[in-house]
């Protein structure tokens, strides 16, 4: 048996997205930007993929900006912004819980003279809007969020710190990083005030390689590559059409059904969690309930460690990601479990589940018959006590 | 618009404006026109050269030469269409936004096009004035 | 009948390639950072990747970076490169005919504080490396030149620009954007002296999306954009893997038969060169023969407008670019015709052809057949006497 | 190398070092054991237990503890397996390379695993010998 739970690192691409791509490798092929008809056809794929995206997430077609992943949109998105209001402002708040995506770029940013603020969570790895509100002046130009943690599935409150923004004299812009929450909670950019939000096409079941930006009309952002512009000034090169097609058709298959799909992946989560509450010395993190990602279970395991248990796992067919979805190979524990308290010698211990729509209950027994058995082993073998952590 | 596309970005053609550029129904000259315009220049890509057959104060006849892009040819069609059998008068109140909507509209950066043909056409209407005008006053005079 | 001749801009990605991604999308879509074996998969697809490319420009396969395109993959080269080495020099040369993918970044790089020199060319688009020569100063950092223009074919002397960047004291490194050229002539990093080179997997039959730089061992290049680093620090995000094995498949595709290909080619070139050659008052552009990349032809059709002939020949079913493969909608006409002393009346006239191995005698004969007709059609339209210009 | 890998990039275990963390032959504890060290952190994610049962200058028995990554229970299982029959001495003259060349090479950011076992070893050998000479100062004197 194989049960796949890490589609928080990325996913299989649906069966019908690759077919929606297949004719754009052969067929329809054409350079976007040229007038014969070839051309006009790739150039309609793109037109008619913001389109897709838009209605998602309540945003107008021309606001959908293509990127080659995430990473990148949230690149453009910080830098981008930043550098074009680097005359308010030089000050940027986001959380110490961020993807290392958005850290990185916050890091360089620093080197640039730009002064951030990286908010603390609570113990489920909650932002507290108040403590937003008293690191807000005059010089604040930007803040990001995202709206559900990858690591240990939070759901933040993005409204609130819209309407926050929002209520502010100067106009201060608003991203909130979606890679982990698109299409596993709504999302309203209206509702939620933010300005830029970032996606990715292989966290839904779409290609590698394809991403998006959503940026409000009138957001002023300043490229931040140079090159030939096909089609958008912010993303020079031609386009990925049969990607960009590709992240289309995944998102409206994850939209198609959105309710039934999140059901069934809240059902699974629980039945994970539950489980993993059974077996001894364990510890979920974060939040339970509505409040969580319906796609994520986060689950330290103490007395062992994460990378020797992710290889047990997959030995068995399971595959899972350690605490730290990013830092695999680092001694350090997660950036993430450090912030919501977690001790290092626990957080090493962490397993992190992610679920899909096409995760079954047989693969979630499995794992559940599999995952004690294998803590059980890997704590004979170890010299550490879970009691005693 | 906030994803900001290039000049070059999103040049779509319409149906009604393609058909035009395939089988224009007023391109040729007319032997011994009325009047003659030309306007633009081949070293910006674009000109357009018009002949007006004009009666009685009425455009019997309108044809055209184009050196430019299809919507250079289709607009320049439109517009022969537009004031064919109208009276000098009326052609002269022709706008460019009535050339635009013919073809079923026209991407922005081609608008251009438009302006070229309304402008030639103008040019024509003005020859043929001063004509009238000089012919009026050549009249009494000679 | 179809022929499509604008391979220059963006190509059919090949059967064998389609079916390589294939399994890279559905089965082996894992994560290359992660220890599982599915994303051991991926990164071992990676490796062999970077091998394949390798090899056909002699280099070493960790000199290989994947990006999303050949301009991204040049702005990564002159920006990280002029960047890393700042504190040497601001000193930058290139030639008028670049693609707009170097003239832009070059444009933001003035803007930075750096000087710029633009070589001038023959009339067959040639840079006098003389020339060059004369403007290296002791600031000098870097020299772009692209192997072969994408516009009108011509074939530059990078092995002799190499060899005169390699006999000076002090280190300037050689970028070649070889985006129109990689797969048309014979590459070799070693012989050319080649410091950087970008390609793009979408003008060899491969998928758009992938780019790829090789970067020589110890060339010093700073990151021009951050966040999440899975594989290459260079280029932060998740790869696009099922892009990267379509990339190398392509490349192998078109280096297996490398000499039938580029041979098949060049006799399709100059069937058409002579064909147009025989339309009264047309002018080829570039060089003939040995000089030219087997892919390309371009002719000049005076008192004509492209783009009408464009849409004619599209109407009639072969697709072509105009003279200026990236202004298709400015007024201006292309910098390369008129950095090669086209003029402008003449300049607006010219068709590219390019070709690939794909294209048959069957195509170029029906071209041969419906180009003179078009032209005498347009020209029959036209206020614009060709013999006048 | 030039196109920087992170420090994750490109992490892959041999096939001899899976097959040894699947199967290790040397995991346990020693019941009465002549020494027993331990080396590392939890707090770091990694952590080491070694016993050694020596007799006659020989080690006779070699078992192990680990927490920590895959490479970790690998590289601790090959140092016991190369350590076992061997004599004190010989066992001291053990090379970090030769555990990783036992597991067919381990990754650069995984050699820190090697080092571990290899100090814990290094550890347990003086231990011994401290303990071997506190013996022998003791008898004289008791
Ligand atoms: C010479 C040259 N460089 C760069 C590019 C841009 O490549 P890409 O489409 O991969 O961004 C092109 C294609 O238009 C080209 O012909
Ligand atoms: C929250 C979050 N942001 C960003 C990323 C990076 O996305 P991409 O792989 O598209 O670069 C990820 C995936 O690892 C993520 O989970």
């Amino acid at each position: 048996m194989r049960a796949y739970l890490d589609n928080g690192a990325t996913t299989p691409v649906a069966k019908e997205v690759v077919e929606t791509m297949l004719p754009y490798f052969t067929e329809r092929f054409g350079h976007p930007t040229f007038l014969y008809s070839l051309g006009q056809e790739a150039a309609d794929a793109v037109d008619q993929s913001q389109k897709t995206i838009a209605r998602t997430i309540n945003a107008k077609s021309g606001e959908i900006l293509f990127t080659s992943s995430a990473t990148e949109a949230n690149d453009i998105a910080l830098r981008g912004v930043v550098y074009a209001n680097r005359k308010r402002g030089n000050h940027i708040i986001t959380t110490k819980i961020e993807n290392p995506s958005i850290l990185r770029t916050c890091e360089r940013l620093e080197g640039e003279g730009f002064k951030i603020d990286y908010l603390p969570v609570d113990g489920e790895g909650f932002v507290d809007v108040s403590k937003l509100k008293e690191k807000l002046n005059d010089k604040t130009i930007l803040v990001s969020v995202a709206n559900v943690n990858d690591e240990i599935g939070t759901i933040e409150p993005v409204e609130e710190i819209g309407k926050l923004l929002r209520d502010q004299k100067e106009k201060i812009y608003f991203h909130v990083n979606a890679a982990a929450g698109y299409a596993r909670v709504p999302f309203d950019v209206e509702q939620i005030g933010a300005d830029l939000v970032s996606l990715s096409a292989h966290k839904i079941h779409g290609p590698k390689g394809v991403g998006a930006l959503y940026i409000r009309e009138g957001t002023p952002v300043e490229p931040v590559s140079y090159g030939y512009i096909s089609l958008f000034k912010l993303k020079p090169g031609t386009e990925n059409i049969p990607g960009i097609v590709g992240l289309a058709k995944a998102a409206e298959l994850a939209f198609d059904g959105f309710e039934r799909h999140t059901n069934h992946m809240k059902k699974l989560r629980d039945k994970l969690i539950s489980g993993f509450e059974r077996v001894p010395y364990s510890v979920i993190n974060g939040p339970r309930g509505d409040k969580r990602s319906p796609a994520n279970a986060s689950c330290s395991f103490k007395g062992l460690e994460g990378e020797s248990m992710l290889m047990h796992l997959d030995l068995n067919g399971i595959s899972v990601a350690t605490g730290s979805a990013c830092s695999t190979t680092k001694l350090e524990p997660s950036h993430v479990l450090t912030a919501i308290g977690v001790k290092p010698e626990v957080a090493h211990g962490t397993i992190r589940f992610t679920l899909s729509r096409y995760n079954t209950e047989e693969e979630i027994d499995y794992t559940l018959e599999v995952v004690p058995r294998v803590v059980e082993q890997l704590r004979k073998i170890s010299p550490v006590k879970p009691e005693e952590l | 618009m906030p994803v900001e596309y290039t000049e070059r970005g999103m040049l779509k053609y319409t149906k009604k404006l393609i058909e035009r550029f395939k089988n224009p129904k007023n391109v040729g000259e007319i032997e011994n026109p009325t009047v003659v315009a030309t306007e633009g220049d081949p070293t910006c890509g674009d000109m357009f050269k018009m002949f007006l057959k004009i009666e009685n104060g009425r455009i019997e006849d309108v044809k055209f030469l184009s050196f430019g892009c299809a919507a250079n040819i289709a607009t320049g069609d439109m517009t022969a269409d537009l004031i064919k059998g109208k009276t000098v008068e009326e052609a002269g109140k022709l706008q460019i936004k009535e050339i635009a909507d013919g073809l079923g509209g026209l991407p922005a950066i081609k608008m251009h096009c438009a302006t070229l043909a309304y402008r030639t056409l103008k040019k024509a209407l003005t020859k043929y004035k001063q004509k009238q005008a000089g012919g009026a006053q050549a009249r009494p005079k000679g």
